[in-house]
């Protein structure tokens, strides 16, 4: 019996660039499905994605054509938080589908309505902006001047660090709003020179890079620190990389455990880039997913929330990143499993959420290497 | 004085050179309008096609290992200039001359001109993916921070070698196209055309030619235009196509087919929206303690908040278009 | 031997022909008039002439050159020049740079011959600074002959030159273009101003239906019963 | 005053920019009448005429009509109390036929408004057939049924200019304001034309205000004769005064073209 | 002609029965739904366009206002905001408000006062600067609060198709603002100026939280007609559900739609369209003509604006979520362009078939991109160079190049539209 699940992202748009790797961080999962056996009694596990462009309308109608054409079991994604919302009311609910997403953040997610049906495998911003807020306080930085992109994803994010950094006695000399895709973002850093330290909370490929390039250019601020938004070696293009050594950073993670180590190498013998934003993420939905099809027993949608819960969460036989043959076999045998994954525990809370890592990434010669895990 | 300093970079300098990428955008499309009678919504992407044009002639410069003093950018763009024209004059051929010879009419052309746009958004994305280039990968772009501790101020000076080479650039075309379009013969020519094509023809104008000229010129400054924005900022495939309104709106206020014109609407823009956002407070704070109690500085004290900043070029549009209908250099319109 | 000669000319915009064999030679030295109806295709015969519609049969011969169907841009270093009906000036340029416009295809100086159109047209030197666009009906028109006259054409063609002109213009108008005739120039006009243009015309061509009806010098037409009646006005 | 005063203009001035092209003009004409209005080119006929009929607003004056001030006001409300005008350079629907141009002239016409067409529709198709055979009537009577269904933009100069002066008949208008109809009209229907205009005006009471250079025609026709030169009036009169005025003659006239 | 249009129709008949058979019915109901309320504005730019020759590039802000007022009138009340001191201060913002215009009201007229010239234009600014102090003074602090008590106000949980409407009258009455200050504008001015409006309206949805969420989205906005979700609870089947609720809007769209093209087809075909096409030709004649130009191309700018306003509200019912920020002029604006000169501007089933066709190509190019990639891909790794890399994002970008050469193949052979605007004598009635 064979399955198709569906990837969900914007392979267009805001994150055009951060998309391909974590469509082959979920593909890769897939491959080894395969080739462990396939799915099922040895059907073949298939992935299709469609373009959401990280837009919540025009998602509505990728997640349409997924799951009413393409007939997708379940889907991983979207990425972009607006994706994932506008492609899960419009398709998702009525059809009853799971939805895995690696890269939606933004706190909105974890009160939608969705009948148990969407879940993450990154954790909330709620997280990421007070795991954020901690590491600059304990930086001795006391003030920083934010920036974010005006959606659900950047609102919300900078909503929690604000909140946290005041909390924590920082001062946020400023915060401000700004429109994705402007080529020119001179005047909003005039408004932000308050504090030499700059948060920009955007996406890469769109303004975050624009954002960081200017503001270097201004010589006004001396600390960079972005979001997981701004983690792509995209980032730094056209930038002299010297000027921007020591840049900080944040994304969801996992500590340097097994599970890690083992994606690590499973990516790189794929010729992957282990480090790429929200790729182990997206491995762990579409392995996740797998694995939920095989305790589901069916290619149905009906009664895999409850089997995604039961893959996922303690207690049960651990299972690591590649070890499907195992996870298989364990199912086979009604053993009660728990996939720990590239990213995390991810034991999903009551509202398909999960209560991740944050690590701190910094530019080191030209490129955002991991510092390690705040906490 | 480091306030004024800072006014000096955040509102001129910002405001100069966004509104030179306006003007050379907006030259072009006033051009077209005014010879070919129809808003060319391609201009945008053909300004980023220009830009990878640019582009793909420096990496090769490059890799034959040509070094130049200054950015192998603005060595190339000669040359790009010519190749974005000849690509110009291909697109006319082969999309807007089919539709002219059938008497279409300018609202078609409007649209055929979002086709062309969308063909080269698809195969810009083809061919270059969707990542972000830079002029400045293996050379380092120059920044010129000029200490003004001379006049008392804390904060440098700050200009980039693409900025002003922009400036100046922009200069030269406006000087140029002046001496083109009132002394040349064919500057006139342009001109009888795109007031009455008809008697154009019957006074013995090679209407053809002048044609290819208005390709020619908008095309190749539309080259110009992208490739110092990509110098300015960053390269990417929407690079320009995010700042076509702007550009419209550019040519528009100026009035349509007044070269003139898109030069004055391309700074009013540029500086309107530099100028809307600015924070007024940064420059007052001096005052700060001249100031009685009861009069504190708020924090921000920008005209609107930056997320209204297209907003008030739009607006400065409408009102300038309320008390001067055709723009201010009293465009045509069909 | 004729300047320019029409042999059973057919042609129209498209639909069904507008011009059903029309015949016309004119020597150097005429003064061709054309008269007719309303609609009876005396302008398509002039623009037919001047290559702005398509001919389906019949040829067109200027100066001993094949010309049916050339561009304009060819015929008008030719020496042909031909003063539109209507929108025969343009509007956004100044009355100055709207003559320059009518010697565009001349490469030599033509100062002289710019101060003989102020001569002749002594407002147009007043307003020479002026878009055309702000002139009266009448001065556009004016503007409009001293554009085609700035080529130093050998024929000039002319639609209903006095039309919206004073009387006084009229005459002025009629009288510049006996002087340019004299001084070598072709002319093949149109009018409704009819017996007054017939009066000095050296070739009459009434046409009706986009064919020849009568064909005589202007006295012979206007002495005509049948054509003073049916085309004249009585 | 003892006449009857349709249109009164006092005192109206126009400056385009530094050009007075009506300077303090003065002028009247009376109901019932064919007045005739001549000058030289740029005289500024055609300026006062667009003050008249609402396309322009003077920079200063009054343009009384009917008794009532109505300078400034827009030409649609001028059509509604009786106001007919005629442009020089002919104003066609070109993308409509011929014979819509004529149709669509008549005011209240109950199809043109949505709640009729939607609601009420047979009173709206009552007055569509009489509106198309006035309009047919008229088309016949200017020799254009041949042309009946060309787009206007496709007629000769002429019979657009013909069209133009159908509109007139289309509707009962109490003045009607022709700036130059006759100039590229043949003067065989020239004839028919003005006849016309001369019934129209005698058994149906219409107002003429006539721009015109042909000054047979304007002899034929009107009575009293304006002139104007340089944005003002410099004469009124019958056209036999009027041709018989030296200065007049020197300005405006000139003499007769001698035969090559 | 008849035979060309019937012809046309049958092809994206055929078209539309392709797209079901490959890519299922559910799918393909979903989009002929979405491309008849595209329909709708599509016809609303005919009218104004088409008939009225007013260049309305204004269409995302009108859309906008639709999307909003469907979502304000449907979504369900907020009682932790009806329940705080929220709907107090806006009450005493909107009196402010009210004051304001007043305001600016007695200054514009106060020449009837005798204050002219400079004067009056000092007072009229001074009115607009205090109504906007005074208007601000009461809508900040009560944005404030609301956001922070109770996020937003909320919907009235009325029936959505109450909200459709809502959304006409929405559109008109800002059309009816909109055109006062703009209609004397010509062509591509007007165009412009549109677009900055539309612009500012998008500024404005996007960034007025307290009422709309902005950019954080309003989901799931309401269904006029049962979901997939109640027939389901009905014990009906996946697909059968999806169906019938599916199948249940699209008979709802469509009958708006056949109402309204029923109306403005009886309308242009009479005196009404006549005199219409009479303005858009030549306004100065027709003013001369008695024809109140002004009126009349604001009856039409709003008439317009209404199905554009109804068209965005029904697509939003549709999708369930309200996200101000994937309004792009470019599929929203420009779009809807393409298919009414596509289609043929001036006449509405040129205008019909324009959009469901084009709504169609759109939607069918990623899938028909991405095939023709694997197909080059499995030719270029046949062929030795390798399969093409990153095939989902090339083929994703790819359906703008498929729509771009679509306009313009179809354009190169119907210049004036497949379905052109008639013009000649129409038929005696
Ligand atoms: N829109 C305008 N802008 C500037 N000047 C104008 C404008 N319209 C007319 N004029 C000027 O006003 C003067 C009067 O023009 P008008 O058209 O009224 O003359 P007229 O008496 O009708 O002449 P004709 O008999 O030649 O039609 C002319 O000198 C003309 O140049
Ligand atoms: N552009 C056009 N397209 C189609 N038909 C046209 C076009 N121009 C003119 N016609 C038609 O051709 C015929 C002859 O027109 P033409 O302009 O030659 O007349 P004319 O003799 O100059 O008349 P007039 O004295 O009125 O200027 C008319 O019936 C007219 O309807
Ligand atoms: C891919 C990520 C940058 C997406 C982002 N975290 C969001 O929620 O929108
Ligand atoms: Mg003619
Ligand atoms: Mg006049």
């Amino acid at each position: 019996q064979e399955a198709t699940i569906g990837f969900l992202g914007g392979f267009t748009g805001p994150i055009e660039s951060l998309t391909p790797p974590i469509f082959e961080g979920a593909q890769l999962a897939v491959e080894q499905v395969n080739a462990q056996g396939g799915i099922l009694d040895g059907g073949e596990l298939a992935i299709t994605s469609a373009d959401g462009a990280c837009d919540a309308t025009a998602s509505a109608a990728a997640a349409d054509r997924l799951i009413n054409t393409d007939g997708v079991v379940a889907l991983v994604g979207g990425l972009c938080t607006g994706e994932t919302i506008g492609g899960f009311n419009s398709a998702g609910l009525p059809g009853n589908v799971v939805f895995v997403s690696p890269a939606s953040t933004a706190p909105s997610l974890t009160t939608l309505e969705d009948d148990d049906l969407v879940f993450r495998t990154t954790p909330s911003d709620a997280l990421q902006g007070v795991k954020m807020a901690e590491m600059l306080l304990g930086k001795g930085i006391e003030d920083i001047a934010v920036t974010y992109v005006n959606n659900d994803y950047g609102a919300g994010f900078a909503d929690a660090l604000v909140t946290a950094f005041e909390e924590g006695g920082g001062t946020v000399a400023a915060n401000v709003a700004h429109e994705d895709n402007k080529a020119d973002y001179r005047a909003e850093l005039g408004n932000l020179i308050a504090s030499q330290n700059l948060v920009i909370l955007a996406y890469a490929n769109s303004s975050g890079q624009t954002i960081l390039r200017q503001a270097v250019e201004s010589g006004n601020f001396t600390t960079y620190v972005g979001g997981d938004g701004m983690v792509g070696d995209a980032l730094l293009t056209g930038i002299e990389a010297s000027m921007v050594e020591g840049m900080i950073a944040t994304r969801a993670g996992a500590p340097s455990g097994e599970a890690t180590q083992l994606y690590t190498d499973l990516a790189d013998e794929a010729g992957l880039d282990a480090n790429a934003t929200y790729a182990p993420q997206a491995y762990d939905a579409a392995f996740l997913l797998a694995l939920a099809i095989e305790k589901n027993g069916s290619a149905d949608r009906e009664g895999l929330s409850e089997a995604l819960r039961e893959v996922a969460s303690a207690p049960g036989e651990t299972i690591l990143p590649g070890e499907w043959e195992k996870a298989k076999q364990l199912i086979a045998e009604g053993t009660d499993i728990d996939y720990q994954g590239a990213g995390g525990d991810l034991d999903f809370d009551d509202a398909g959420d999960i209560d991740g890592i944050i690590i701190e990434l910094a530019i080191e010669g030209g490129s955002f290497t991991e510092v390690g895990q705040i906490d | 004085m480091s306030e004024l300093v800072f006014f000096f970079n955040q509102v001129v300098i910002a405001g100069a050179v966004l509104g030179s990428v306006y003007a050379l955008g907006a030259i072009g499309v006033t051009l077209i309008f005014g010879i070919l009678r129809f808003a060319h919504f391609a201009h945008g992407d053909m300004m980023t096609m220009g830009a990878f044009v640019a582009f793909i002639l420096a990496v090769g410069a490059g890799a034959l290992g040509i070094q130049t003093p200054i950015a192998t950018g603005f060595i190339v763009l000669p040359l790009a200039m010519v190749i974005a024209a000849v690509l110009a004059l291909g697109i006319d051929k082969g999309f807007y001359a089919p539709l002219r010879r059938r008497g279409a009419r300018p609202v078609t052309l409007l649209i055929a001109s979002i086709g062309v746009t969308l063909m080269i958004q698809g195969l810009l994305r083809l061919f270059f993916g969707t990542g972000t280039y830079s002029f400045f990968d293996t050379q380092p772009k120059t920044i010129f921070r000029i200490d003004t501790s001379a006049i008392g101020s804390t904060r440098p000076l700050v200009v980039t070698e693409p900025q002003i080479m922009l400036i100046l650039l922009t200069i030269v075309v406006v000087v140029a196209l002046h001496f083109f379009l009132t002394r040349s013969r064919l500057g006139k020519a342009m001109r009888a055309m795109a007031d009455n094509p008809d008697l154009a023809q019957v006074s013995g104008i090679n209407t053809q030619l002048v044609v290819r000229v208005t390709w020619i010129i908008a095309g190749s400054l539309a080259c110009a235009a992208g490739t110092m924005l990509a110098l300015d900022v960053t390269l990417k495939p929407d690079l320009a196509f995010n700042i076509l309104l702007p550009i419209f709106a550019a040519a528009i206020v100026g009035g349509l087919g007044q070269a003139y014109g898109a030069i004055a609407g391309g700074f009013l823009i540029g500086f309107a929206e530099t100028l809307a956002v600015f924070n007024w407070t940064l420059v007052l704070r001096p005052l700060r303690d001249v100031l009685p109690e009861w009069l504190e500085l708020p924090n921000n004290l920008a005209l609107v908040p930056t997320e209204y900043k297209l907003t008030v070029a739009f607006v400065i549009l409408v009102i300038t278009l309320l008390v001067r209908p055709t723009g201010i250099f009293k465009g045509a319109s069909t | 031997m004729a300047v320019i000669e029409l042999k059973h000319v057919v042609g129209g915009y498209g639909g069904a022909p507008i011009l059903n064999g029309v015949d016309m030679s004119i020597e150097k030295s005429d003064i061709g008039v054309i008269v007719g109806p309303n609609g009876a295709g005396k302008s398509t015969t002039l623009k037919a002439i001047f290559g702005l519609l398509q001919v389906t049969g019949g040829s067109i011969v200027f100066d001993g050159e094949d010309i049916t169907n050339a561009q304009p841009d060819r015929l008008v270093p030719l020496g042909l020049s031909f003063v539109p009906q209507e929108k025969n000036v343009f509007t956004t340029m100044s009355v100055e740079e709207n003559l320059e416009m009518g010697a565009f295809v001349r490469r030599d100086d033509f100062s002289q011959t710019m101060q003989w159109v102020y001569h002749m047209f002594p407002v147009l030197a007043e307003k020479r600074r002026q878009p055309a666009g702000e002139l009266s009906g009448g001065q556009r028109q004016m503007v409009a002959m001293g554009r085609a006259l700035m080529s130093n054409p050998k024929l000039l063609m002319l639609d209903e030159p006095s039309a919206g002109l004073s009387p006084r213009y009229v005459i002025e108008i009629f009288e510049t273009i006996v002087n340019v005739n004299k001084e070598g120039v072709g002319i093949l006009m149109v009018e409704q101003n009819a017996r007054q243009a017939l009066a000095f015309a050296s070739r009459g061509f009434v046409l009706a239906n986009g064919q020849n009806r009568f064909t005589g010098t202007g006295a012979e037409l206007i002495a005509d019963p049948e054509v003073a009646r049916s085309f004249l006005g009585g | 005053m003892s006449q009857d005063l349709v249109i009164d203009v006092r005192n109206v001035t126009k400056h385009f920019g530094g050009i007075a092209a009506v300077e303090d003009c003065s002028l009247s004409v009376r109901r019932g009448s064919i007045t005739g209005l001549i000058g030289p080119n740029g005289a500024g006929k055609s300026t006062l005429f667009n003050m008249v009929a609402g396309n322009i607003v003077p920079d200063s004056g009054q343009v009384i009509f009917d008794g009532a001030d109505v300078t400034g006001m827009p030409p649609h409300d001028l059509f509604r109390r009786g106001m007919l005008r005629t442009f020089q350079i002919a104003h066609e629907f070109s993308h409509m036929t011929a014979l819509e141009n004529l149709m669509m002239v008549p005011g209240d016409q109950p199809g043109e408004h949505l709640g009729n067409v939607w609601f009420r529709p047979f009173s709206a198709s009552q007055r569509e057939r009489d509106v198309r055979a006035k309009a047919l009537d008229v088309i016949d009577f200017l020799k254009l049924g041949h042309v009946r269904d060309e787009l206007a933009g496709n007629l000769s100069g002429g019979q657009k200019k013909l069209l133009e002066l159908g509109r007139t008949m289309m509707v009962d208008a109490k003045v009607v304001l022709l700036d130059e109809v006759a100039a590229g009209v043949n003067r065989t229907l020239l004839n028919d034309l003005a006849g016309n205009i001369e019934r129209m005006n005698r058994e149906l009471g219409y107002t003429f205000f006539v721009i015109e250079h042909d000054m047979d025609l304007i002899g034929r026709l009107c009575d009293p004769v304006i002139v104007m030169a340089q944005g003002s009036k410099i004469a009124e009169g019958p056209m036999a005064e009027i041709r018989s005025n030296p200065e007049i003659i020197e300005a405006y006239f000139g003499s007769p073209v001698e035969v090559a | 002609m008849i035979r060309r249009s019937l012809g046309l129709f049958i092809g994206l008949f055929l078209l539309i029965l392709a797209v079901g058979a490959v890519l299922g019915v559910p799918f393909t109901t979903a989009r002929l739904l979405e491309a008849a309320a595209y329909a709708l504005i599509a016809l609303g730019l005919n009218i104004q366009w088409g008939y009225g020759g007013l260049f309305n590039f204004g269409i995302m802000g009108f859309m906008m206002l639709g999307g909003f007022a469907v979502t304000f009138i449907s979504y369900p009340v907020n009682p932790e905001f009806w329940g705080s001191d929220g709907p107090w201060m806006l009450g005493r913002a909107l009196l402010a408000f009210a004051f304001g215009a007043l305001l600016v009201f007695g200054a514009r007229k106060s020449t009837r006062l005798g204050i002219r010239g400079g004067w009056h234009v000092a007072l009229t600014i001074l009115a607009w600067f205090t109504a906007y102090v005074i208007y601000r003074s009461q809508i900040d602090p009560a944005a404030a609060y609301i956001e922070s008590s109770a996020g937003f106000v909320g919907g009235l949980g009325a029936h959505p198709v109450l909200g459709w409407l809502f959304g006409g009258v929405l559109a008109a009455a800002i059309a009816y603002i909109v055109g006062k200050i703009c209609l004397g504008l010509r062509t591509d001015y007007l165009a412009i100026a549109t677009i900055g409006i539309s612009e500012i309206i998008r500024a404005l949805i996007k960034n007025m939280d307290w009422l709309t969420r902005g950019t954080l989205t309003v989901s799931p906005v309401p269904w006029p007609s049962p979901l997939a979700q109640d027939y389901m609870a009905e014990g009906y089947g996946d697909t059968a559900s999806l169906l019938l609720s599916r199948g249940g809007f699209l008979a709802l769209v469509l009958l708006v739609l056949a109402i309204v093209f029923v109306l403005i087809e009886r309308a242009y075909g009479g005196p009404w369209g006549r005199m219409m096409r009479a303005i858009r030709d030549n306004h100065i004649a027709a003013a001369s003509m008695g024809k109140n130009v002004t009126a009349r191309q604001l009856e039409i700018f709003i008439f317009g604006s209404v199905l554009m306003g109804i068209g965005g509200a029904i697509l939003v019912s549709f999708v369930q979520i309200h996200d101000p920020s994937s309004y792009q002029p470019i599929n929203h604006t420009f779009l809807i362009w393409v298919m009414v000169i596509v289609g043929g501007a001036g006449n509405n089933w040129g205008a019909l078939l324009g959009a469901i066709g084009i709504y169609f190509v759109w939607m069918i190019s990623e899938p028909l991109a991405r095939a023709i990639f694997e197909l080059v891909s499995y030719v270029s790794t046949w062929a030795g160079i390798g399969p093409i890399p990153e095939i989902e994002s090339r083929s994703a970008q790819m359906r703008v190049f498929v729509l771009g050469v679509v306009i313009s193949v179809a354009l190169r052979y119907a210049p004036r539209g497949l379905i052109p605007e008639y013009a000649g004598p129409r038929a005696r009635n």
